[in-house]
């Protein structure tokens, strides 16, 4: 289902557009087709609201591994980078998921890890939702992504259109912003994403783009399974 | 034996014979007297320290740095001053330290004139800082009080490790009476269990209020509040006057007080049968009191030199059995007792 | 066999949170190294400030205090008035100490408190994401100033050496840098030099510590000390800056 | 008895320090006692009064509204504060420097030429205690003892030998409303 040629995937975008449920879906569907062991690397920096790390528990329940900052501090606003980083391009022995902070300087976390990079292929995919600021024109998303891809050092290898409007997506809306996606001519595209509950088998054949059927995991702590700033105790809403 | 003395600098001589022989502050009218008054004793005394602050956010600072050694210390400033300060309030109360932060109120909002006012009743008993924390406020009525509730505030500050307000008006700041003051009061607070002086023969002593997980966060507010709730069942403080009988309840704190003594007496010489409660801790607040007296009475009245800040108190807690209404002035005018006793009567 | 590193007595055995290649942990133990040295461990109030080293306090086995953004200098004022016998470290970033806390740090040099002071400045801010600091170069790119900062909208960067070497009250500014083996050794002889004059109560002393910040400038390691070498330095020219005993001063 | 007393005049002729003897005096007599400046931005040149309270109970407001006691150093304080004296109140007014009469018919009015009297003495400063003495002649309000006594409290260390001609002033000021006007 998903066709991994290099072990290395680093995820980017611009802020909000969908990277990280795209990195932790990638993580998932990849431990669900056995090619563990599976690595999840958050360099979100940025922002301390909606990052990987908050599912740390869970996804290491399943046999994940996540990595992140340094152990207990993964709730500070401090970059805290854990030197395990390094460790996942030395050892070589299954898929690593970068899930990238937001925009250009997210972006800039890659470039410290230039060398890792260097060393073996990676992808390097480009989320791309055209119904956000920065996404909205193909040379608004072109611009932005070279500028993540000079940050990161990393050129693009290829894009996810993940057009949405949360729970106001339609099929229409999924369509039309594919087609606004596919004016961004640079990059190949390389899958539809789409919110397993706006999917239906066969609905997205006609397209001709693979679709990578996600499901929701940064939910609003007030939805069931919602994500609570909780951390180490990973707190669910009840 | 007594002497005449303005409370700024009564509440400043016991603040000093209350032990606190550091102040650290920054001038603004109409609380000069206060950093006057400590910049002449201080260094005279030993270990005193006096320091003009570049700014309240600094005074605030230096108050948090030399108390977290253990020692009494505190500022004092008018609205706008306090107003910086409130970051560090903040701070304070997160970091559980004891400090007096002496609130002498002016006109505002803005720059507003440097008249009596009562306006800053929010900022000091509302939170005004950041965060889920809570502040002792203490509201003298007279010269005396300047310095019994000054040299409370220190008490209650150690006891709880909490950061205390002592909150008047400019014209108490101005005014003079005849006070009496003890040559020293006790101060019996051992802080060698936390007071950063130095690690000698320990483990060191760490003074934060950062707790990263959401649990431990929520563990030390819930701490901080079962201390808040012991402050409200321990430490609520108010004076009631002629409310027995009562019909008519005028609530009102600090100098306005005052002028509500006279305006009862004033409604009473008429037949009125009317009563005061003063307020003396405006948090925790005197609810219960009021909550009692909403039985019999029946109106209440807040008088304040504001345009209308405790009156809300009031409410809540006369939880709507009774009419609450509101006489204010502001922008440096007093109310006179012929005032209270026309608001009064309007009601009748 | 001989033992050629040792931890300090001052600093426990907890590992940093920092991200490798960051100044901060090198600095920390040259601290906890001079403490040591001079014997000030049991007298030691060590200051966090916000920022990176906002748990500095972690590491120090002495007392320690968290300070507000920017008001470490006015709470070491308050820590030392109070107990003059104290050693009193404000330990500060760029952020911290040469925006939110320009005039905290420019008043305590100005009364020559008799504190230490160590700036580390990294021309970014590390704890909220490498945006735009004080002492961000020109045409350097940051998150708030994507496009490289202008001086046109931004300014110029702040040298706070110079600045707090213009004061009558100070009694030793020295900018160093940790790019090179001397320069550590420069580094750390600055910062023992300030803690030995704290000690014999000669009054305010700083020392401003360039350092590295690879993840938030987007460069490896040693990428970041050549950025330093061609960059930072030429800007932020090493040396001390003030060394006059306050008696001199007087006239 | 309640003395509410308004003290008016320009700043600098000494109307805080007038109210303080007052207070103190008033003090020294065993009485309850309040003074409280109109601390606003007019001390700083122009108009300066102070309310004072001598009372033989616990004082309500300290802020005098309608007092029963008013010196008017200058006409600005007279134009002011006449229409808010209690009916049956006292007034004193500075005759030297008010040329207009009062208009008032239900008070006491005083004439005292306060700041001549002060100038005879070789200091016009010395106004307030002037007035001071025609306030304890005409009104009584504290005793001349307390007052002398309050003098030589404020008036020690360095300033001790301004005491003698405060006293003579005192004197003139209680002698002059005694004469027959």
């Amino acid at each position: 289902m998903i066709r991994l040629g290099p072990r290395l995937t680093v995820i980017s975008g611009a802020f909000g557009t969908g990277k990280t449920e795209i990195a932790i879906n990638l993580a998932l569907q990849l431990h669900a087709e056995g090619r563990d062991p599976v690595t999840l690397v958050d360099l979100d920096i940025v922002n301390l609201y909606f990052r990987s790390r908050q599912k740390a528990y869970e996804l290491e329940q399943l046999g994940i591994r996540v990595i992140s900052s340094v152990e207990g501090m993964e709730n500070a606003d401090l970059p805290a980078l854990s030197p395990e980083i390094n460790a996942c391009f030395d050892r070589k022995d299954g898929p690593v998921v970068f899930d990238l902070g937001g925009s250009d300087l997210g972006g800039t976390v890659a470039a410290y890890l230039h060398r890792g990079f260097a060393s073996e292929p990676s992808h390097h995919w480009l989320v791309v939702n055209p119904y956000r600021p920065f996404n909205q024109t193909a040379e608004a998303t072109v611009e932005m992504a070279e500028r993540i891809a000079a940050r990161a050092r990393l050129p693009i290898t290829g894009m996810i259109a993940n057009p949405h409007l949360i729970n106001e997506t339609t099929p229409e809306i999924i369509r039309e912003g594919l087609a606004r996606v596919r004016e961004v001519t640079r990059y190949p595209l390389m899958y539809l994403s789409v919110m397993e509950e706006f999917y239906v088998p066969g609905a997205f054949d006609d397209l001709g783009v693979p679709v990578m059927v996600i499901s929701k995991q940064m939910k609003q702590p007030w939805e069931p399974g919602g994500i609570m700033m909780a951390g180490r105790r990973g707190k669910r809403c009840p | 034996m007594k002497v005449l003395m303005k409370g700024n600098e009564a509440l400043s001589e016991a603040a000093i014979r209350a032990g606190a022989t550091l102040y650290f502050g920054y001038p603004i009218t109409p609380q000069n007297e206060v950093g006057e008054y400590m910049s002449r004793r201080l260094p005279t005394i030993p270990g005193g320290a006096y320091i003009q602050a570049e700014t309240e956010v600094a005074s605030i600072n230096m108050v948090y740095g030399a108390v977290s050694t253990g020692r009494r210390a505190m500022t004092s400033s008018s609205s706008p001053g306090i107003s910086l300060m409130m970051e560090g309030i903040s701070y304070l109360a997160g970091a559980e330290l004891p400090a007096v932060v002496v609130s002498i109120m002016r006109g505002g909002p803005g720059l507003g004139n440097i008249n009596p006012e009562q306006a800053d009743y929010f900022q000091a008993t509302k939170g005004g800082g950041h965060g889920s924390y809570r502040m002792i406020v203490l509201a003298p009525a007279s010269v005396q009080e300047m310095t019994d509730l000054t040299v409370l505030a220190f008490d209650l500050a150690d006891k709880y490790r909490n950061p205390v307000m002592v909150i008047a008006d400019g014209n108490l700041g101005q005014m003079m009476e005849p006070v009496e003051l003890k040559d020293s009061y006790p101060n019996n607070y051992d802080h060698s269990a936390w007071a950063l002086t130095g690690a000698k023969g320990r483990k060191g002593h760490t003074i934060t209020s950062i707790y990263l997980d959401a649990d431990e966060m929520e563990d030390y507010i819930h701490k901080l509040y079962r201390k808040y709730g012991e402050i409200e069942r321990v430490e609520t403080r108010h004076e009631e006057f002629l409310t027995q009988d009562a019909d008519v309840v005028i609530v009102a704190y600090g100098i306005v007080s005052r002028v509500v003594r006279s305006a009862v007496e004033l409604l009473r010489a008429e037949g009125i049968k009317a009563g005061m409660v003063r307020p003396i801790t405006l948090w925790p607040y005197p609810k219960a009191v009021l909550r009692k007296l909403a039985e019999t009475a029946t109106f209440f009245l807040a008088c304040e030199m504001s345009m209308g800040q405790m009156v809300e108190d009031v409410q809540l807690s006369v939880e709507g059995r009774r009419p609450v209404y509101f006489y204010g002035r502001s922008g440096g005018n007093v109310p006179t007792p012929a005032e209270v006793v026309a608001a009064v009567r309007q009601r009748m | 066999m001989q033992k050629v590193f040792e931890r300090p007595k001052s600093l426990n055995d907890r590992p940093f949170h920092y991200c490798p290649g960051c100044g901060h942990g090198i600095v920390h133990r040259m601290i906890a190294e001079a403490i040591d040295e001079l014997g000030l461990q049991d007298r030691t109030v060590f200051i966090s400030p916000v920022g990176c080293s906002v748990f500095a306090y972690w590491y120090f086995e002495t007392d320690n205090v968290q300070a507000a953004h920017g008001r470490a200098p006015a709470v070491g004022t308050g820590i030392k008035r109070a107990n003059p016998d104290s050693i009193v470290i404000s330990y500060q970033g760029d952020g911290d100490l040469a925006s939110s806390g320009t005039a905290e740090i420019i008043h305590a040099a100005a009364r020559g408190e008799n504190f230490t002071v160590i700036f580390i400045n990294n021309a970014i801010y590390g704890m909220t994401g490498g945006q735009m600091a004080p002492t961000t170069l020109v045409g350097q790119a940051t998150s708030t100033s994507p496009y490289g900062r202008d001086p046109k909208f931004a300014g110029y960067p702040i040298h706070v050496s110079e600045m707090l070497a213009t004061l009558k009250a100070p009694r030793y500014i020295e900018r160093t840098s940790l790019n090179n083996v001397a320069n550590l050794t420069r580094t750390k002889r600055a910062i023992k030099k300030a803690l030995d004059m704290q000690n014999k109560g000669e009054g305010f002393t700083f020392v401003e510590v360039l350092a590295p910040c690879p993840t938030n400038w987007g460069l490896d390691p040693n990428e970041s000390i050549d950025w330093m070498e061609s960059n930072l330095i030429p800007e932020y020219p090493l040396g001390v800056y003030r060394d006059v005993k306050t008696a001199e001063v007087k006239s | 008895m309640t003395y509410e007393i308004i003290l008016a005049g320009f700043g600098g002729q000494g109307i805080l320090f007038l109210g303080k003897m007052i207070a103190l005096a008033g003090m020294i007599d065993g009485k309850e006692v309040s003074w409280i400046p109109s601390y606003g931005p007019e001390m700083r040149g122009g108009t300066a009064n102070c309310s004072v309270v001598v009372s033989d109970r616990r004082i309500g407001t300290p802020v005098v509204t309608h007092p029963n006691v008013l010196v008017a150093m200058n006409r600005p304080s007279l134009e002011k504060f006449e229409s808010t004296i209690q009916p049956g109140g006292h007034l004193l007014i500075n005759k030297t420097l008010i040329e207009i009469p009062h208009t008032r018919q239900d008070i006491d009015v005083t004439y005292l030429e306060i700041t001549a009297l002060a100038g005879e003495l070789g200091n016009p400063r010395l106004a307030n205690i002037v007035a001071l003495g025609g306030l304890i002649g005409r009104v009584g309000l504290v005793s001349r003892d307390a007052v002398i006594e309050a003098l030589k409290k404020e008036l020690s260390g360095k300033k001790a030998a301004l005491l003698d001609l405060n006293l003579k002033a005192l004197d003139a000021g209680q002698q002059a409303v005694l004469l027959p006007a």
